[in-house]
């Protein structure tokens, strides 16, 4: 017992708990805004590693860091219009599309990888993103280590949770993101586009998404790895229903994530010789579904999530 | 004579360290003129035997891979070919008439590592982390305990498999809850351990592959794999038509130069270089043998 | 401006035509990588189809890459029929390996024809009574099952490596995580010497047609489909929605189970944990492709499949990077995903002067 | 073409539209003109193409032929641009539609500031929409609470949010599908003084409507489409109930009556029946139904009225009192058990409660008695059988489709609620629970359910009809309750009530104050 406690008021597990969030908090962020304008998109696990590739492979090819930033956030803002044009005006099945996409971005990746590096025993490294020294914050008891020794994209990322949430609730721009996944009719007949707007989202959400994939090999790490995404993308799927598609729960969510995950280390080593190493690993997940229970019946679902509008059709 | 025809199946990317250093030897083979080689990656398990059959159908004369998921497929594809040879990766023996076995059998450069390690903690906290709990990975980190403990019976150690081959964030993670712990040596089984290592400040082990320009200042301490000694001694036996099924495993060995212990002595203390010297002196002249222990280390503490 | 008009049902040698110029636009694509890569497309085309087709050895390969993509397809086809998001058929086809090893690894003995359904009942069973939790969790406590259906995926294969590298790790496997091999009366045969198609593919395609007349003959199926198509108006009508949604999510992860018999007791005869290359996600693909239609799941499995097995061949024979092979198949997905519309729609483009007046 | 001196006035005009969907002309040729300051009502059977031609006028759908004049400063009449509602919206034409297009997500104030700002401006301004608002509200009497989301809103509220949508954008031309289908008789009356304001103001306004009294009493001008063609355009002062709705059906309609009942013994009864939370819940009902007898239930929607429809439908248990059916108390009682039980129901939301849409008009007709077995043998559905019965229940029942086969959602609102009548009505049921069972359909439509529930009843059934049409309540019913608050009166005889005390008792004031 006091082995977790001393865990849980250390500010390195919080740092951890933070850090392991950062590219969760990319995703569920992308994800929910996705779907707030009524679209699901599957595609993230794929954008994920897209954004992963293609940033790491900026920064390789000497685009410096905030370079390859952006270069990833288009790698997903790519990907996004792919799967905004197969769902929106196209309408066709978000399901298929997203699991396309994410199938079409993870192949594309390792083969635009593969052909550009068939020689390397060794990825190759690029100087990654340090941890920000913030005179007089990073100082601080507790607080300082646990919040401000993090890297740049990690604050990225909880500006992020703010600024979508301003977008969403305070902006023209989020209103009629918020009515177009709610009743598509609204927004057109309030002489606004739903594809656009849509389409606009979508690609944003999807840019947003592929900063994670970019923290992975720009920020947590230094190096591009297949598989190195490892499921991070559908976990963003799950928390966006945790989250309510809030942006605030959905910040909770990942940090509940990633507390789950970065405590589950720490048991590990602790108890790690009576109990199966893989008990310890399903704990995130079992704890989301555990939380997720809690939270149901409030679950507040975009109306018209998944469901493809057409003009002028019954 | 014509270059023998390689072909690689391996069930990861050539990334992965333990593929690598296949990859490694067979590149080099390519370079001298002495093979054309060629490769499929990734291949999943259901896939694998098909790729075998490919490969053995067009006309390949040796096949390298990983049997170790696919074993029995593996054997039975093999004996359906005779006029190819098979030089699998197993943790069984091999078989006829074509099916050669071979392994990563670094346990002992790994034990002599583990004594670097044991006789420099401070902490006596040692911690490892590794991708899955399989016996390859098992045998040299056991082989590793068992030489820290041997020059430090007090060394404690953490264990953590964060069951996947390619999440270096993850495995980075999982190092610093180790150093969180008090670990001030990080036993480096996957990629990701050693930046941890270094991003704190602590030394950490190398494992398989060398990484210590990667990481200077950083790596205390290396066991390395040689894949040229099984992959050569393997050419040579199939382009003078001479190829048997046996077990290619010892090519692995220090003796064979297929295993090797490295160290940097600007970061060990001089007697335990010097002990460890001695150790490897004698795995070489055959008077001391390392456990092979296949069992799930456990932390220890 | 595009404009969609909803066409009636297409006659046959429309849908054989855009079919077609689905194919022809898939491969156009997948030239562009190709080309990149340095091959010469129409060679590589050529080794793509004979990779799948070429021989005897090549097709068999295909159908047996096939088998499980037709169930998982299968159980995604009739859960979303029903609006049940089953997401988690990766979980319920490691399930199903797993209760098919539990009973045909020699705890029990007995002769082929006992012991062979016995395997098949209990892989199912296990899969269904995996989707039975979220199901149970949506229908009583309102939880969102795409949600947990993708969780337990995770925590199912977990669970199995648990079990492999404890309770049912093979002794005789040198240490490996990996199950005792599928005694040869658990083991489904062969439907071919020599290769390595197995009774699975009949056990697909009999799952198929028994899902087709479930579907459209039965009273279950009947209220599977007003269930999902409005599961409000079917609770007015007095259709037991609770109970249906549950007998579809015992179908459901059954089918997927089934998957994972036809893996370790028709394929593999033992257990890893790497099993599956993501058959259950595949499943989906495969589904939605068929349009949620069982005769169509079996096409649509054929067609990925094909597709996969003739380009990684191709990348072989090539010496080309064998993840062009996933890189086709997404992009002949996403094309086939298209030419679904022409066969729904009439489009129209229209142009920007749609007034007849402003031409005058 | 028309000359200056005929464009004098007109806001709009609409040259020639045709429209047709497939095979199926919704509109052919239809010319209208809109003066300023004019209600012009719009009138047909469902399926007349009435809607179509709207949706034309605000850009969701372009036409084949014609096109669509406005004058949005009244300086003379130029081209809308077609399938544009943004362009609708600049031309000052304000929709509000047949079926509510709200966010629901949103406040009341959002949904009407939705589209009028710059998509990229920073932020919302609120505070200044808030003020012209109140002003608009103030001025048309149109109150709502702006903060309130939209789902927690009534559909009158909601109703009038569609209105302010359209005023706060200074429209010119308002223009309403439908308005008052899902308003009590107050609120209708409201909305009509209302919109006779803003006519007075200078705005041109369409209304559509089914309910040939509100037409009479509130337009101007009536247009009347059949089958999508304009048959009548004429001053509402020449016209009459009668005429109108021979202009409509092509044929002449008797409205029907009420010939008194014969009540026999108590058949279905609530006793202190407490269900649901919230504001639609019921508080210790009693309710007894006799057979052969219409009960009518008067109340404006959203007092608890879909709580009793529930509750007697099966579909939600009651949290105290019982329920008793030909003497048998019902405990746990289902959908299923109702039904088998011998009650039919017909649901308040037809679209969404009655039909599946994807499925056939056969299978639809089916679906109650699906296990039945002249559905099903050994779980195996007997299709001909099926759809055999199918034929003769369109028959009988003279639903419009075209073949048993098509999926139902391609049917008009009235043939729906055919199909929904045919398949309960044909079981003989003991209680006929009708909720709202002609809410948008039109006459004739309308006189077919009547005439069928009075059939039933008549049959020996006994009815209990909800709804919130004073008019078809006192038409139908032999006795009527008011529920108000889920309290439920006393149910009198139709004979001792008139419109003005129900309506009075339907807003909460009791029957001592009423009378
Ligand atoms: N429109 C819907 N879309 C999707 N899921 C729905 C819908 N309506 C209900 N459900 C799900 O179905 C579940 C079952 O509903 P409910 O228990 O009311 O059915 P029922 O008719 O009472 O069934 P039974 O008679 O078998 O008890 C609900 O809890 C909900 O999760
Ligand atoms: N998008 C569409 N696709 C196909 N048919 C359509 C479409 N919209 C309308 N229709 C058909 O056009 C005809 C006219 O429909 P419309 O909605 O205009 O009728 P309405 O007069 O408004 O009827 P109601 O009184 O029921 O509202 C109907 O037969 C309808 O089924
Ligand atoms: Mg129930
Ligand atoms: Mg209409």
């Amino acid at each position: 017992m006091t082995e977790i406690l001393d865990i849980l008021i250390s500010a390195n597990f919080w740092a951890a708990a933070l850090r392991i969030a950062t590219p969760l908090i990319f995703g569920v962020i992308g994800a929910l805004v996705c779907e707030r304008a009524g679209v699901l998109n599957l595609g993230i696990e794929g954008i994920f590693t897209a954004g992963a590739m293609a940033g790491w492979m900026a920064v390789w090819l000497g685009a410096g860091l905030w370079g390859g930033v952006l270069v990833a956030a288009m790698a997903g803002a790519f990907f996004g219009l792919i799967h905004a044009i197969l769902t929106v005006p196209l309408g066709l099945s978000q399901h298929v599309s997203g699991i396309g996409v994410t199938l079409f971005a993870t192949s594309l990746s390792y083969f635009i990888y593969r052909t550009a590096l068939p020689d390397v025993s060794s990825p190759p490294r690029i100087e990654a993103f340090k941890p920000l020294d913030i005179p007089g914050l990073s100082d601080l008891p507790f607080l300082g280590p646990a919040l401000f020794q993090q890297t740049p994209l990690t604050f990225l990322a909880l500006l992020l949770v703010a600024v979508t949430a301003y977008v969403l609730y305070r902006t023209p721009l989020g209103l009629a993101i918020q009515a177009v996944g709610d009743n598509p009719a609204a927004v057109e007949s309030q002489g606004l586009s739903v594809y656009a707007i849509r389409i606009g989202t979508v690609v944003a959400g999807s840019a947003i998404m592929a900063l994670g994939g970019a923290f992975l090999t720009m920020s947590a790490f230094d190096a591009f790895f297949f598989g190195m995404v490892n499921g991070r993308g559908w976990i963003c799927i799950a928390l966006t229903v945790f989250a309510s598609w809030r942006p605030g729960k959905a910040l909770i969510g990942a940090l509940l994530f990633g507390a789950f995950d970065a405590f589950q280390v720490r048991l590990q080593t602790e108890v790690g010789s009576f109990i199966p190493g893989q008990v310890f690993l399903m704990m995130p997940y079992l704890l989301s579904i555990a939380a997720l229970i809690v939270v149901a019946r409030r679950a507040d679902y975009p109306r018209a999530l998944l469901v493809p509008y057409f003009r002028g059709q019954r | 004579a014509d270059p023998v025809k390689v072909a690689a199946i391996y069930t990861v990317p050539v990334e992965q360290q333990w593929v690598s250093r296949i990859d490694k030897a067979l590149k080099a083979a390519q370079e001298r003129g002495e093979i054309t080689y060629t490769f499929s990656e990734n291949v999943a398990n259901t896939d694998y035997e098909r790729v075998m059959r490919e490969y053995a159908e067009q006309g390949m004369d040796l096949v390298v891979g990983e049997a170790f998921a696919v074993e029995r497929a593996a054997r039975k594809v093999a004996a359906e070919y005779p006029d190819t040879a098979f030089l699998m990766g197993s943790s069984f023996g091999p078989a006829q008439p074509n099916f050669a076995v071979f392994d990563n059998w670094i346990h002992e450069p790994s034990y002599l590592s583990g004594m670097i390690a044991g006789a420099t903690t401070k902490s006596n906290v040692i911690g490892m982390v590794g991708g899955y709990a399989i016996p390859e990975v098992n045998r040299l980190m056991n082989a590793f305990m068992e030489g820290a403990t041997s020059v430090n019976p007090d060394v404690k150690f953490l264990v953590t498999f964060i069951n996947s081959w390619y999440d270096p964030p993850k495995a980075k993670e999982a190092a610093f809850a180790m150093i969180d712990k008090g670990a001030d040596i990080l036993y480096a089984e996957r990629f990701g351990v050693s930046d941890a290592a270094k991003e704190k400040g602590i030394l950490a082990i190398g494992n398989v592959i060398d990484t210590a320009s990667d990481y200077p200042g950083t790596i205390l301490s290396s066991a390395l794999w040689h894949m040229e000694p099984t992959i050569d001694k393997a050419i040579g036996l199939v382009a003078s038509d001479t190829f048997e099924p046996a077990d290619f495993g010892p090519y692995s060995f220090m003796s064979y130069g297929g295993g090797s212990f490295v160290v940097d002595e600007s970061l060990a203390p001089a007697d335990a270089v010097s002990a460890a010297k001695a150790k490897e002196q004698e795995i070489l002249d055959g008077l001391f043998r390392v456990n092979v222990n296949d069992s799930e280390p456990k932390s220890t503490m | 401006m595009i404009r969609f008009e909803p066409r009636g049902p297409s006659s046959v040698s429309r849908m054989l035509g855009i079919s077609i110029a689905a194919a022809v636009a898939a491969l156009v694509l997948a030239a562009i990588p190709m080309a990149f890569a340095g091959l010469s497309v129409f060679e590589a085309y050529s080794l793509m189809a004979k990779g799948a087709f070429g021989s005897l050895f090549a097709f068999t390969e295909m159908l047996t890459r096939a088998t499980p993509l037709i169930l998982t397809g299968l159980a995604a086809a009739v859960a979303f029929r029903a609006k049940l998001w089953n997401i988690g058929a990766e979980g319920q086809l490691y399930a199903g390996a797993l209760a098919a090893v539990a009973v045909g690894t020699g705890v029990i003995s007995a002769p082929p024809y006992l012991l062979i359904p016995m395997v098949i009942v209990a892989g199912a069973l296990a899969g269904g009574l995996v989707m039975l939790g979220p199901t149970l969790l949506k229908t009583r406590l309102g939880v969102d099952e795409v949600v947990t259906t993708l969780l337990l995926n995770f925590i199912i294969l977990l669970f199995v490596q648990m079990m492999l590298e404890g309770p049912m790790k093979d002794p005789m496997g040198m240490g490996w995580p990996q199950s005792e091999p599928i005694l040869d009366e658990a083991a489904l045969p062969k439907l071919m010497d020599r290769m390595r198609i197995h009774w699975g593919l009949v056990i697909a395609l009999v799952s198929s047609l028994g899902v087709y007349f479930l579907l459209k003959r039965t009273v279950w199926g009947f209220e599977i489909r007003a269930v999902g198509e409005n599961a409000a108006a079917a609770r007015h009508a007095g259709i037991p929605v609770t109970a249906t949604f549950i007998r579809v999510g015992l179908l459901s992860g059954a089918l997927a189970g089934l998957a994972g018999v036809g893996e370790v007791a028709g394929l593999k005869g033992y257990l890893t944990a790497d099993l599956s290359p993501g058959f259950g996600y595949s499943g989906i693909v495969v589904a939605m492709l068929a349009g949620l239609s069982p005769a169509g799941v079996v096409l649509a499995a054929l067609f990925i499949a094909s597709i996969f097995v003739g380009a990684d061949s191709m990348s072989r024979a090539t010496g080309v990077s064998n993840y062009l092979a996933d890189l086709i198949v997404a992009m002949a997905l996403l094309c086939v995903l298209v030419s679904g519309l022409f066969l729904r729609f009439k489009i129209r483009f229209v142009g920007s002067q749609a007034n007849p007046e402003a031409a005058e | 073409m028309a000359g200056p001196a005929q464009d004098a006035g007109v806001v709009l005009r609409l040259d020639g539209i045709t429209k047709r969907f497939g095979a199926l002309t919704a509109n052919g040729d239809v010319s209208l003109d809109l003066k300023q300051g004019e209600i012009l009502a719009l009138l047909g059977e469902n399926g007349a193409g009435k809607t179509t031609l709207m949706n034309i006028l605000f850009g969701h759908y372009v036409a084949d032929e014609g096109r669509v004049m406005v004058s949005p400063d009244g300086s003379g009449l130029s081209e809308l641009e077609p399938g544009s509602p943004h362009a609708a919206l600049q031309a000052g034409i304000g929709m509000v539609h047949q079926h509510f297009t709200l966010a629901e997500n949103l406040s009341a104030l959002d949904n009407i500031l939705l589209g009028t700002e710059r998509l990229a401006a920073l932020s919302s301004s609120r505070a200044p929409a808030r003020r012209k608002l109140e002003e608009l509200m103030a001025r048309s009497g149109l109150t709502v609470s702006l903060d309130a989301r939209i789902s927690q809103l009534s559909v009158g509220e909601k109703q009038r949010v569609e209105i302010l949508k359209a005023l706060y954008r200074d429209a010119r031309v308002l223009v309403l599908d439908e308005p008052t289908a899902v308003l009590t008789p107050q609120e209708s009356d409201t909305l009509f003084a209302t919109l006779k304001k803003l006519a007075d103001d200078g705005l041109g306004i369409i209304f559509i409507s089914h309910k040939l009294a509100e037409v009479l009493a509130s337009s101007h001008r009536v247009a009347v489409l059949r089958g999508g063609r304009k048959v009548a355009d004429l001053p509402t002062a020449e016209c009459d109930r009668r005429k109108l709705a021979e202009l409509m059906v092509g044929h002449a309609i008797v409205e029907t009556m009420r010939s008194p009942g014969t009540p026999g013994a108590p058949l279905f009864v609530l006793n202190k029946a407490s269900a649901g939370h919230g504001r639609d819940a019921l508080h210790a009902v009693d309710l007894t139904l006799k057979s052969g007898e219409i009960l009518g239930i008067a109340g404006v929607s959203g007092n608890g009225q879909t709580t009793l429809a529930r509750v007697i439908s099966g579909l939600e248990p009651l949290t105290q009192g019982s329920m008793t059916l030909e003497g048998t108390v019902i405990g746990h009682a289902s959908a299923r058990t109702m039904i088998d039980n011998g009650l039919a129901r017909i649901p308040e939301d037809r679209h969404h409660d009655g039909i599946v849409g994807a499925m056939s008009v056969s299978e639809n007709l089916a679906i109650e008695a699906i296990r039945k077995p002249e559905n099903q043998r050994l779980g195996l559905l007997r299709f001909s059988a099926m759809r055999e019965r199918a034929r003769n229940l369109i028959k009988a029942y003279d639903i419009r489709c075209q073949s048993e086969d098509s999926p139902a959602r391609l049917l008009s609102g009235g043939n729906i609620q055919k199909i929904v009548l045919a398949r309960t009505l044909e079981t003989v049921p003991k209680v006929v629970l009708a909720a709202q069972p002609s809410r948008g359909l039109d006459v004739g439509a309308t006189s077919d359910v009547h005439k069928r529930l009075l059939a039933a009843r008549d049959r020996g059934a006994g009815v209990i009809l909800i709804s919130e049409d004073l008019d078809e309540l006192m038409r139908l019913s032999d006795r009527i309750a008011v529920i108000h608050r889920g309290h439920l009166s006393e149910a009198e005889p139709s004979e001792t009530l008139d419109r003005g005390s129900l309506g009075l008792r339907m807003a909460g004031h009791n029957a001592e104050d009423a009378a």
